[in-house]
C-alpha cells in the first residue's frame, strides 16, 4: 500500500515540474507548483501512516499513527497557501506590466 | 431491526449512485448551459441526499447519524442557490444572445462575478 | 606565541637583512622621486608597512603565516602601484590573488592533518604549492605579470618587487624543495636565464630592459635552487641578495634618467654621462656587480654557484651563455642610455637628485664590500671554507664580460632601438581585460532571460548530479 | 484500511491532475486542480489524518481555488503568441522536460522504496501518543504538538502569514474600492442569511475545540475567512465594506498575534520560559472539556483571528484591485 502512495507521490512530483518546465502560461506554473507541493503532503502523511493505526486524538482505541509529521503538513499547508497567494499576487502584477501571462515574456532579469 | 435498516440503506446508496450517474450522462449529453446545469444539479442533489441518507445507518454512532443528516440539510439549501446564482450569472451576461425570447429583465450592467 | 609561530634561523635573517636595506635605500630615494610632501608620506607609510609584512612572510614557521604575511605584501604593493599606474595594480594583484589561491589550496590539502610547518610538503600538494610560488617568483611559465608591472610602476616599488617580493617567493620555493634535487626546476632555472637575458636584448623601455634581467638573473637562482645539495641554500641567498642590491641599484638609476629626461625609450635617451656623472658611476658597480666583474658581490656569489652546479655540466653552460647575454644587456644599456648624444631636453632639478643619487649610493659600499670580503655571508649561513679569488674562476668571469662587449659592438646596429619585439608570454596579461569582456557577452547571450530556461539547465545539472552520487 | 479504495483515490488524484495540466482552457483547469485538493483531503483522510484532511479541504481546495479565480478574472491575458518559443524550440523542449522529469520519477521512487521497510514509531512520536494527556491535557496529540511542544514555530508560521498578507497588499496597493456593489441575487443573498449563523458556529466550533476534535487555529481561521469571502461575493463588497473595514480587519489580525505572544509572555512570567504550557493561570483542565489544554485555546484563538483576517484580507486587496478594473 505505501509503495502505491510513493509512487503517485513521484509521479506527482514529476509532473508538475513537467508543468512549470513546459507550460508557458503563468497559471499553470502556479497549477504545477501546487502539484508538487501536495505531493509533498501526501508523501509525509502516507509515510506517518502505520496499518492497523488509529487517528491521533486521544484516548487512542488501538496503536496510534505518527502524529509528528501531521504537525509538519499542516504547517506545510498553511505556509503554501501563503506563498501561492503570494504567487497569484505576483501574477496580477506582472500582467499590469506586461500585459500578457506569458511566462517568456517576463525578462526583466536578463544576464 | 438495524440489518433491516441497513438494507434499506444500502437500496438508498444504489439510488443515489443512479442519480449520479445521470447527473454526469445530462451534463454531457444536454446542448446548451441552462438545460445542462439543470440537469446536473437537480440530479446531483438528489443522488447526494440518497447516498447520505442510506450511509445514515452505517454510521457508528446515532451522533454520526445526525451529523449526516445536517450534512444532507446543508447540501440541499445550499445545491439549488449555487446553480440559481451559475444561471443568473450566464444569463445576465447573456452569452446566449440567441435564445432572446426569453422574458429577459433588463441586465444590471457590471461584471458578475464568476464562481 | 612568538616562539610557535616565528623562527629566527641564520638565512631567514639574511633575506631580512636584504628587505630592511632595499626599504631604507628605497625611502631615501622616494623623498626625491616624488615631488608632493603628500605623496611622499604616503609612499613611505606603505614601504614600511610591505616592509613589517615582507618581514612577517620571511620569519614565518607555518605556511598558512607565510601566505597571509605574502599576501598582505602583496596588497601594500598593489597600493603602492596604484599611486601611479591603477589598472596595472589591479592586474597584478589578481595574478598574484590567483597565485595565492594555488598556495592555499595545497596548504589547506596539506594542513588537514595539522599545522604544516614552513618546509617540504607531501608529493601531492607538492604541485601546487610549486604552481602558487611559481606565480609569485616569476617561475619561465608565469612570468607574464612581472614586465608589465616593472615597466609601469614607480622606479623605487619596482627595485622592491624586483628586489624583496620576488625573494620571498623564492625563498617559499627553497624551503618547499628543503635542498632536494628537483630536475625541472634546474631545467626551468637555465631556460629562465637564457629567454630573459634574449628577451632584455630587444627591448626599447629601460624598465622592461631591467625586468627581463631580473628573470634571467631568477633563472640563474632557480637553478641553483634545483640542483639541491649542501651548498644551494647560501649560493641561492647570496645571488639573491647581491641581485636585490644590485637590480635595486640599477632601477634607482633608470628612475632618475626617467625623471632626467621624461622618457624610457632607449631611442631618445642617451648622453646621460657627463649630465649626471654620479649616476653613472654607480650604474656602473651595478652592472658590474650583475656581471660578476671580480671585486664585485655578483662574482663572489656567481662564483658559489658555479660550485654548487659542479655536477649539472649542462646547466652551468646555459648560465655561462646568459652570463654573456647579461653582458650584453648591460653595454646596451650604458651604450645608448649613458653614452651617445643627447636626445631629449634635460629636465634640471638638482635637489630630487641628490636624495636619489644619495639613495642609490647606500647600495653601492655593500656590493664592493661583500667583493672584497667574499666569505662573510656564507660564513654567517654557515657554510665556509670557499676560494673565490682562484684564476680560473676570475678568468671565466672576465672572458664572459670580454665576448660579451665584443658581441654588443658587432650587433650593435641591429640592437638600437630595434623594433622587432619577439612576442612573449606577458602579452597576454594586456589581452587580459579583454578576455574577460567577451566572456561577459556569452554570458550574456547565455542568460536569455527566460525563467524556465534557467529552470531547465538547473533541474538537469541537479539530476545529472543525484544519479551520479546516488 | 481498504487497498483498493485508495488505489481507486489515488489513480483519481493522478487523472485530474493531468487534466488540470494538460487542459488548455484555464478555468476548467482549475476546477480540476480543487478536485485534486479534495480527492488529497480524502486520502489523508483514510490514512488516519482528519487534521491535515480538514485543513487541504478548507485552504487548498477551497481558499486557494477562490483566490485563483480571483487572480485569474483580473489578469487581461492577451492571447499567448503562438510562434515557436524562442528559448528553445517547444519541439526540443517538451522531450527534454519530458525526459528530466521521468529521470527524477524514478529517482525519487528508487529512494522512497528503500525507505518504505517496516514502519514503526519512532521515540518522539511514542512520548507524544503517550504523554500528551498527562503534559498538556489535550486530546488532540497533533494540535498539541503544534500548539506546546512545537508553540514557537506556530509563532514562525504566524509570522509567515503576516509576512505573506504584508506582502500582497503592498504588491496590490493603490485602487479604491468601489462601494455600490450589488451582490448576487435575492434567492442567495436570502440563503445565504439562512446559511451565515450555522458557518459562522462551525467555524468557531473548529477554533475553540481544536485541542480536542480535530481542527485547530489554522483551521477555523480559515472558515472564518471563507465566511467573509462568502458574504464579500454575495452581499457584495459594499456590503462588506461598511461592516468590517480593513483597518478594523488589520487591527485583527495585529491583535492575534500579539495575543499570541502575549501568551508566549505570560508563560515566561511564570518562570516556565516562553510559550510554556500548564504555568500560572493556564491549568490542565478535565481532559475532554473546554478550557483544558492549558493555554491552547487562548493560543487558538490568536492563530484563528491572525489567520482569518490575514486571509480574508487577502481576498479583500484582490476584490478591491478587481473593482478598480470594472471601473474604467
Amino acid at each position: 500500500m505505501i509503495i502505491m502512495s510513493f509512487a503517485t507521490v513521484a509521479i506527482l512530483f514529476s509532473l508538475g515540474l513537467f508543468t512549470i518546465l513546459v507550460q508557458r502560461n503563468a497559471f499553470k506554473t502556479v497549477i504545477g507548483l501546487t502539484l508538487m507541493e501536495s505531493a509533498v503532503l501526501l508523501l509525509f502523511i502516507s509515510w506517518a501512516y502505520i496499518p492497523e493505526g488509529w487517528a491521533p486524538i486521544l484516548p487512542l482505541k488501538g496503536s496510534g499513527v505518527d502524529p509528528l509529521p501531521h504537525a509538519l503538513t499542516l504547517t506545510a499547508i498553511v505556509i503554501g497557501a501563503c506563498d501561492l497567494a503570494l504567487a497569484f499576487a505576483f501574477i496580477m502584477k506582472l500582467n499590469g506590466f506586461e500585459k500578457t501571462v506569458d511566462v517568456d515574456s517576463f525578462r526583466r532579469l536578463k544576464g | 431491526m438495524m440489518p433491516l435498516l441497513r438494507f434499506l440503506g444500502s437500496v438508498c446508496i444504489l439510488a443515489g449512485v443512479f442519480f449520479s450517474f445521470a447527473a454526469v450522462v445530462a451534463i454531457l449529453r444536454f446542448p446548451d448551459v441552462y438545460t445542462r446545469l439543470h440537469g446536473g444539479t437537480k440530479a446531483l442533489s438528489g443522488g447526494a441526499l440518497l447516498i447520505l441518507l442510506g450511509s445514515m445507518p452505517y454510521a457508528g454512532s446515532s451522533l454520526g447519524a445526525l451529523k449526516l443528516l445536517l450534512i444532507a440539510v446543508f447540501f440541499l439549501i445550499s445545491n439549488p442557490m449555487a446553480s440559481h446564482a451559475i444561471a443568473r450569472a450566464c444569463h445576465r451576461r447573456t452569452l446566449f444572445k440567441n435564445f432572446s425570447h426569453f422574458s429577459s429583465e433588463t441586465p444590471i450592467e457590471g461584471e458578475s462575478m464568476r464562481e | 606565541m612568538v616562539q610557535r609561530y616565528f623562527i629566527f634561523t641564520a638565512d631567514r635573517r639574511v633575506l631580512a637583512l636584504l628587505a630592511g636595506i632595499l626599504v631604507l635605500a628605497a625611502a631615501v630615494y622616494g623623498q626625491g622621486y616624488f615631488k608632493k610632501t603628500g605623496e611622499r608620506r604616503f609612499f613611505s607609510g606603505f614601504l614600511f608597512l610591505f616592509l613589517l609584512t615582507v618581514l612577517g612572510a620571511v620569519f614565518s614557521a607555518l605556511w598558512l603565516g607565510f601566505l597571509i604575511f605574502i599576501e598582505l605584501s602583496t596588497v601594500a604593493l598593489f597600493i603602492l602601484i596604484a599611486m601611479k599606474e591603477r589598472n596595472v595594480a589591479f592586474r597584478y594583484l589578481a595574478v598574484q590573488l590567483a597565485g595565492a589561491a594555488f598556495l592555499l589550496a595545497g596548504i589547506a590539502g596539506a594542513g588537514i592533518k595539522g599545522p604544516v610547518l614552513f618546509g617540504p610538503v607531501q608529493p601531492p600538494f607538492f604541485p601546487l604549492l610549486l604552481a602558487g610560488l611559481g606565480v609569485k617568483s616569476a617561475l619561465l611559465g608565469l612570468h607574464f605579470w612581472l614586465p608589465e608591472a616593472h615597466g609601469k610602476s614607480p622606479a623605487p616599488v619596482s627595485a622592491l618587487l624586483s628586489g624583496i617580493a620576488v625573494k620571498t617567493g623564492v625563498f617559499g620555493l627553497l624551503l618547499l624543495t628543503g635542498g632536494a634535487y628537483v630536475p625541472s626546476l634546474s631545467a626551468a632555472g637555465a631556460a629562465m636565464a637564457l629567454w630573459g637575458a634574449f628577451q632584455a636584448l630587444l627591448q626599447r623601455d629601460v624598465k622592461r630592459l631591467l625586468a627581463y634581467s631580473t628573470i634571467s638573473q631568477l633563472g640563474y637562482i632557480v637553478a641553483a635552487l634545483g640542483a639541491g645539495g649542501v651548498l644551494s641554500v647560501p649560493a641561492v641567498l647570496y645571488h639573491a641578495v647581491t641581485h636585490g642590491l644590485s637590480k635595486g641599484m640599477l632601477f634607482f638609476c633608470a628612475g632618475i634618467l626617467e625623471k632626467a629626461y621624461g622618457t624610457k625609450d632607449f631611442s631618445r635617451l642617451g648622453g646621460a654621462a657627463e649630465r649626471l656623472p654620479g649616476t653613472c658611476i654607480l650604474f656602473f658597480i651595478a652592472a658590474a656587480s650583475m656581471i660578476g666583474l671580480p671585486g664585485t658581490a655578483g662574482f663572489a656569489s656567481k662564483a658559489l654557484l658555479k660550485a654548487s652546479l659542479i655536477d649539472f655540466p649542462l646547466v652551468s653552460a646555459c648560465l655561462l651563455v646568459a652570463n654573456i647575454g647579461t653582458a650584453m644587456v648591460f653595454c646596451k644599456m650604458s651604450a645608448f642610455a649613458f653614452g651617445g648624444v643627447q636626445k631629449s631636453r634635460y629636465l634640471h632639478s638638482p635637489e630630487c637628485f641628490r636624495f636619489m643619487n644619495a639613495g642609490t649610493a647606500v647600495l653601492a659600499p655593500l656590493l664592493l664590500f661583500s667583493g672584497f670580503f667574499p666569505g662573510i655571508l656564507p660564513a654567517f649561513l654557515g657554510s665556509t671554507g670557499h676560494s673565490f679569488y682562484t684564476v680560473p674562476k676570475c678568468g671565466e668571469s672576465l672572458l664572459a664580460a670580454v665576448c660579451g662587449v665584443f658581441l654588443f659592438l658587432f650587433l650593435k646596429k641591429r640592437l638600437r632601438a630595434s623594433a622587432t619585439r619577439v612576442r612573449d608570454i606577458d602579452v597576454m596579461s594586456e589581452r587580459f581585460p579583454n578576455m574577460i569582456g567577451n566572456g561577459a557577452r556569452i554570458v550574456q547571450r547565455l542568460q536569455g532571460g527566460f525563467l524556465r530556461g534557467y529552470l531547465l539547465t538547473a533541474a538537469l545539472t541537479a539530476l545529472i548530479l543525484m544519479h551520479l552520487f546516488s | 484500511m481498504s487497498e483498493p479504495l485508495l488505489a481507486f483515490l489515488y489513480f483519481f488524484i493522478l487523472l485530474t491532475a493531468f487534466v488540470a495540466v494538460f487542459l488548455d482552457d484555464l478555468l476548467s483547469s482549475f476546477i480540476s486542480l480543487s478536485v485534486t485538493g479534495v480527492l488529497m483531503a480524502t486520502v489523508f483522510a483514510l490514512l488516519r489524518a482528519p487534521d491535515v484532511a480538514l485543513t487541504q479541504a478548507i485552504i487548498n481546495s477551497g481558499l486557494i481555488t477562490s483566490l485563483l479565480l480571483v487572480a485569474y478574472s483580473h489578469t487581461r491575458r492577451t492571447p499567448l503568441p503562438s510562434g515557436p518559443c524562442t528559448a528553445c524550440p517547444s519541439w526540443l523542449r517538451w522531450p527534454l522536460a519530458a525526459l528530466i522529469c521521468f529521470l527524477l520519477a524514478v529517482l525519487l521512487f528508487r529512494g522512497m522504496y528503500s525507505l518504505a521497510g517496516e514502519r514503526a514509531l519512532e521515540t518522539a512520536s511514542t512520548h507524544f501518543l503517550a504523554e500528551t494527556l498527562r503534559e498538556t491535557g489535550a486530546l488532540n496529540v497533533v494540535a498539541a504538538i503544534l500548539l506546546d511542544y512545537r508553540a514557537f514555530d506556530t509563532l514562525g508560521e504566524t509570522t509567515v502569514i503576516f509576512a505573506a498578507v504584508a506582502g500582497i497588499s503592498l504588491l496590490l496597493s493603490g485602487g479604491k474600492h468601489v462601494r455600490s456593489r450589488q451582490g448576487l441575487s435575492f434567492i442567495v443573498k436570502r440563503g445565504m442569511a439562512l446559511l451565515t449563523p450555522f458557518l459562522l458556529l462551525y467555524a468557531a466550533s473548529i477554533l475553540f475545540l481544536g485541542h480536542l476534535t480535530p481542527g485547530g487555529g489554522f483551521q477555523g481561521g480559515s472558515v472564518f475567512a471563507t465566511v467573509a469571502i462568502l458574504i464579500c461575493v454575495v452581499y457584495g463588497t459594499g456590503f462588506d465594506a461598511s461592516r468590517v473595514s480593513s483597518k478594523s480587519k488589520e487591527t485583527l489580525e495585529v491583535g492575534g498575534a500579539l495575543l499570541f505572544v502575549f501568551i508566549g509572555l505570560l508563560g515566561a512570567a511564570w518562570g516556565g520560559g516562553f510559550l510554556a504550557n500548564l504555568k500560572g493561570p493556564f491549568f490542565p483542565g478535565t481532559p475532554g472539556s473546554l478550557f483544558s489544554g492549558g493555554n491552547m485555546l487562548f493560543l487558538n484563538l490568536a492563530v484563528g483571528l491572525k489567520v482569518g483576517a490575514g486571509l480574508s484580507s487577502i481576498f479583500y486587496v484582490m476584490i478591491k484591485i478587481l473593482e478598480q478594473e470594472g471601473e474604467q
